[in-house]
């Protein structure tokens, strides 16, 4: 389809026909890794200069980058709340990161994705203390592989930090996918495209501990056991991922006080 | 400011109530409004219907096409799902392009409809890699008092009952029926502390705007999910969430099956 | 003709080839009407919950829902008028109101259409009551065939009257159009499209009496005296339309009383 | 401020010699400016006019390309119109997409054309179903001084009367002149209590934007109308309005005829 | 390329090949012009009615019109400047300006020619003696021959002297191309579309003299050498083009004394 | 308000280093920041570099795909170059459509490009007329803290010089370098008084920007220049400035035969 008018919502979401691939083949997955297993992950924070905080973050194939400017003025002026900051999130792709060139400018899908992500920091940000402020976070998607809303969310969190803005826990966010049956964690592109559904979540992580749930979405088919067990499976992910985001927030931390010293 | 107020009111209202376990309406918390559904209202459309759930007015119009398949998917049919906010239905709404909120419900409703494949799409395909038929499901809202997730999706699935593929007018041999094969329904609750709401109306709302939805099949699949709002979910109330949602689809998808 | 890139004035306004249809066959109409009479109409006001007063209506096969709203603040302010309230009028066909699916959003042709069709209620409407306000009409066509802005207009204005909004008249409206030869009353799609004109016209009315021309447009071939004859047969037309836009606003006034008895 | 208050002494004054059945400018109440046509001025286009209606000043100019045929009238030609009120030509016109007042006046010049049948578009079919020659005209203001409308059309059909075909550069054949066969002629007048003024300037327009546009054919036709302006028109002065119309056209027509 | 969603940067700057087209014959130039001949040029100053100053401007096939308002009032407020005046700068073309039919609006193109033509007149108004004020000045491209901008620019110095807007000096413009080896003045559009390349300029000119350089560009290829003498034969082409400015003032001028007297 | 006293401190700091002939980097005026070149980053792009000059980071990425040339150079590639100065890299940078500045960035990376013919475009044609590849330039700011131009030009041909041709991915038979056959290299000048700092920093952007890019290739050719900001450049500069940027960028083009 030439969709030159319309604004489709594919094929990002769409599952394509499952038996045109298999996904688990002797019990592991295509990049061998095991049902609950993560992808790779690296994260750097306070990458660019000018941002308040920042940080770069790859997930397997993913490589995204978030800054955060804030507290600082709002403008036009009637966008201010008198007795919060505004939270503003934007989640955008660079043209070329995925397969075919995407246009550059905001879509459908990531009107979506900024929206639900921005919900999801609001609750923990501490908005109370900034009023008529405003507080950006920006995440970049440079290279997409299936994911990408979960690795800009850790990315964020980091960038938030990275910033000084007080929050009430981290944010965490993992995707549990349903393949050829089974159900895996941190689902890469053929599990995303040929899987049978796949389910993000954030968590609010505090004291060590998974606290609620900051964001959910799904599309696919899953049973209601399913999901059940799919969110066990994303807590423990996300536990995974939480101790490697204060990793790079403390290594961040450490080269100030070597520099310092 | 005097809405504002207004809205203080209602606020302490629903929540004063809700301590007793009540809602304002009456309902119980996991009761549904009444629901009506009308089909085939829209003649110049290929389906169409009208849900009223409660004093929420959706119409839904389907209008089909031939156009050119998705590269990697050549012999299915295509869906394109679009939400318009008409001012006509909430002094909130403004005209203009689609806002976040009217992309969201048209994405939310466009899961539910393609994760439970009720349209088989594999039967829509003309020529393989040329030309496939395209489903425009055009979601107009007439009156918005809460809820127009639910209410949009069940007018979608009806509307798509009801869808007669119009291939005579495009020289494509007989018109057939659109093959409708699961029905997915979206049930929408409103969390408020340790309780919800299911099918909020919008003085409910007033609450604040703390909702999920969550859409499941005629075999109790869950299709689509979406938590929307600014709030944090506990996973007990995630649990409980699923259940009852998956159970009220069941009712509201009776009402399906006279169409 | 692609037509991606240009907004096209047609098909809408153009007449097509009249040999190809012959629309007066024994001295009747293709639906059997007489050159001068209405198709069935159908109006219920107060539809609505949300708005300040609506109204559906039936034209034949059009079907239009009206809504008004206000008087209300206006935002952004400096759209304020100091000594009066301002009119807003919008014009909308759904995607699927028409054969070939309509792209949402506003064209040419529907920008024009609410145009002329707010200048037509501004005299009318007291506007001068609500300074500093704004009465918004809003006016959904759910399908269409010919005649689309008349029958809003008749719409809109038992929305106004269920609304509460102070009048100088009732506004009542419908074409003429010239058909093989001969002057139509409220032509249906076939008229329109393989007719040789169509005369658009609204009147006000009040105290039963047709007090002036609020609206009239015209597209197509007519004499001199031809129109003027048309001017006549619109005015029988309005006429009884007003009679039924008063009994729908009598039936929802008698409805509430029962109600509150 | 200024600007309103300069206004309304402009609309007493407007007002006060009406009263004496005068115009500020001395004409007589149906009288119209001066009119100068200069075509063929903008080689680039396939035709072009520049309009002079007193100090009312637009270019129009029309191009000419190969293009699919709508599918209802797969024999004809394509008529485009389009104004660009450019803020050159008015202080109060601003830069943008296009607003009510440029789409209403690039479809009232476009009726005329159209409804007259003025291009034989039969005669512009290429190949049936598959291509036609499309017509742009694009209507430039450049100076206005009141009644745009009138001084475009007249531009738009001195244009087409001007206008070449360009068959050679799409190597379609020869090139050929546009077939034009009738001449519309806009008449528009501004309504002022029981008395209208034809062609208005803009200081005259400072009474309110009280405007009727009727345009005729070469037969007297009546081929296209608009009320445009927020006011009542009695039936009484609706019929005089046509009649003076006609007749003032009739007058405006003898300009085209050396073109 | 159908480029129905890609703003291309294409045709207008690329150059075509040069083997295509001899464009120096016999050491004169196409249309018969000497390396260092400017195109025929004619100036009108005062054409408009609604314009506060105005210029009609011909150099070689290019027709462009020129209008200046203000100082005036500058809406919205929040772009006022508290001490000085705000200049915009507007060059469009019409539709009908160039071979193929020129989609109404501003491309990328007239976007960047606006902001450099913005660029050179703002040094050289004088900004300061209209605080809170907007200076706007509009260029319409009626028909392009290469060199609009050009052109453009000598004749918005006319309409801003007609609007009686003070200024340090006049502007003054004109390109160099190197076209089959050779530097030429006022390229054409065979010189432009086939040339190496081609370099606008602008001037500063005051007291007769040239003061500095308000406005360069270039794209193509030359050495250093060729772009140093490229700006000398620039400069004794603007100050030919100079002189015709002036006139057009002053006859503008005379016209109005005569009219006085 | 506070940014702007800052800025105005700023300013006062670059011209009073600068009256002593330093930069406030401790900079030679003449002296460019360091750079690094990162290629072949986005492995989903045809081809892709980082640039970091000083703390202003810039990563283009190179997408491929066949489409129809342009009917008046039938048989060449097309090259389309697009720059986005999204939020993330700038306080002062807004979402939304490209502005003014981003547009120029574009259109002077675009023409070192072109100008300099660095891509052979011949060989990019697959059937003349009908297909020919199309190469999508697009500048991503990461971080400005000045001279994006000279950072996006360096990264652009950076990326160029590291694309494969997908023609595997089309069908259109083997992959292929693209041939790149020259090395532009923009350097961006601030100009003060009587002075000028070849790549500044946005620190030193506090006196203004006077800006002007130079452009020159392999052989020491100017290709391409652009003044940008509201000064008057005087003559004597204005050789300087070309003499100095044709040097700085053989400097600059050293680091590029490495990739």
């Amino acid at each position: 389809m030439k969709g030159d008018e319309f604004e489709v919502d594919k094929p990002e979401e769409e599952k394509l026909r499952k038996d045109e691939i298999q996904l688990i083949i002797d019990g592991k997955r295509l990049d061998g890794r095991d049902f609950n297993e993560l992808r790779p992950i690296k994260i750097e924070a306070g990458v660019l200069k000018r941002a308040d905080g920042s940080c770069y973050l790859e997930m397997g194939r993913n490589k995204v980058v978030a800054a955060v400017y804030g507290p600082r003025e709002v403008h036009p002026r009637h966008l201010q709340e008198p007795s919060k900051a505004v939270i503003r999130y934007r989640y955008n792709m660079a043209p070329f990161s995925v397969e075919e060139r995407k246009r550059p400018g905001p879509d459908r899908r990531s009107v979506e994705i900024s929206k639900v992500s921005r919900e999801a920091y609001e609750p923990v940000i501490m908005k109370e203390l900034f009023p008529r402020s405003g507080i950006d976070i920006f995440v970049e998607v440079l290279q997409a592989d299936a994911g990408t809303r979960t690795a800009c969310l850790n990315a964020a969190t980091v960038a938030l930090v990275d910033a000084g803005i007080p929050m009430r826990g981290l944010i965490t966010s993992v995707a549990v996918a349903k393949v050829d049956g089974v159900l895996v964690l941190d689902p890469m592109k053929e599990e995303d495209n040929y899987g049978e559904a796949d389910v993000p979540f954030a968590f609010v992580i505090r004291n060590g501990k998974i606290e609620s749930i900051a964001l959910v979405q799904m599309d696919g088919k899953m049973t209601v056991e399913e999901m059940k067990k799919a969110l066990e499976m994303a807590k423990e992910g996300a536990m995974k991922i939480y101790n490697l985001q204060r990793e790079a927030i403390m290594k961040k931390y450490e080269a100030i006080e070597i520099e310092e010293e | 400011m005097g809405e504002e107020i207004l809205m203080d009111i209602k606020k302490d209202y629903v929540l004063s109530k809700l301590r007793d376990g009540e809602r304002i309406d009456g309902r119980k918390l996991d009761e549904i409004r009444s629901i009506e559904i009308e089909t085939n209202i829209i003649s110049k459309a290929e389906g169409s219907a009208l849900v009223k759930l409660g004093d929420t007015q959706v119409l839904v119009g389907i209008k089909m096409q031939p156009g050119e398949p998705f590269p990697d998917v050549p012999d299915r049919g295509v869906i394109i799902t679009n939400a318009e906010l008409v001012p006509l239905a909430s002094p909130t709404f403004e005209a203009g392009p689609p806002d976040e909120t009217s992309i969201e419900l048209a994405r939310v409703v466009d899961r539910g409809i393609r994760e439970s494949e009720a349209v088989d799409l594999t039967k829509l395909c003309v020529e393989e890699g040329e030309k496939v038929w395209m489903i425009f499901i055009d979601i107009h809202a007439l009156d918005d008092d809460g809820n127009l997730v639910d209410a949009s999706a069940l007018a979608a699935i009806s509307a798509l009952l009801n869808t007669t593929v119009p291939a005579e007018r495009f020289e494509l041999g007989d018109d057939f029926p659109l093959p409708v094969r699961n029905l997915p329904v979206a049930i929408t609750s409103l969390v408020v502390g340790d309780k919800f709401l299911v099918d909020p109306t919008r003085d409910e709302m007033s609450v604040g705007q703390r909702l999920i939805t969550i859409t499941s099949d005629k075999d109790d699949n869950i299709v689509a999910m979406q938590k929307s709002g600014s709030y944090l979910l506990s996973e007990q109330k995630f649990y409980e969430l699923i259940d009852v949602s998956v159970e009220k689809a069941r009712e509201v998808r009776e009402l399906l099956k006279d169409i």
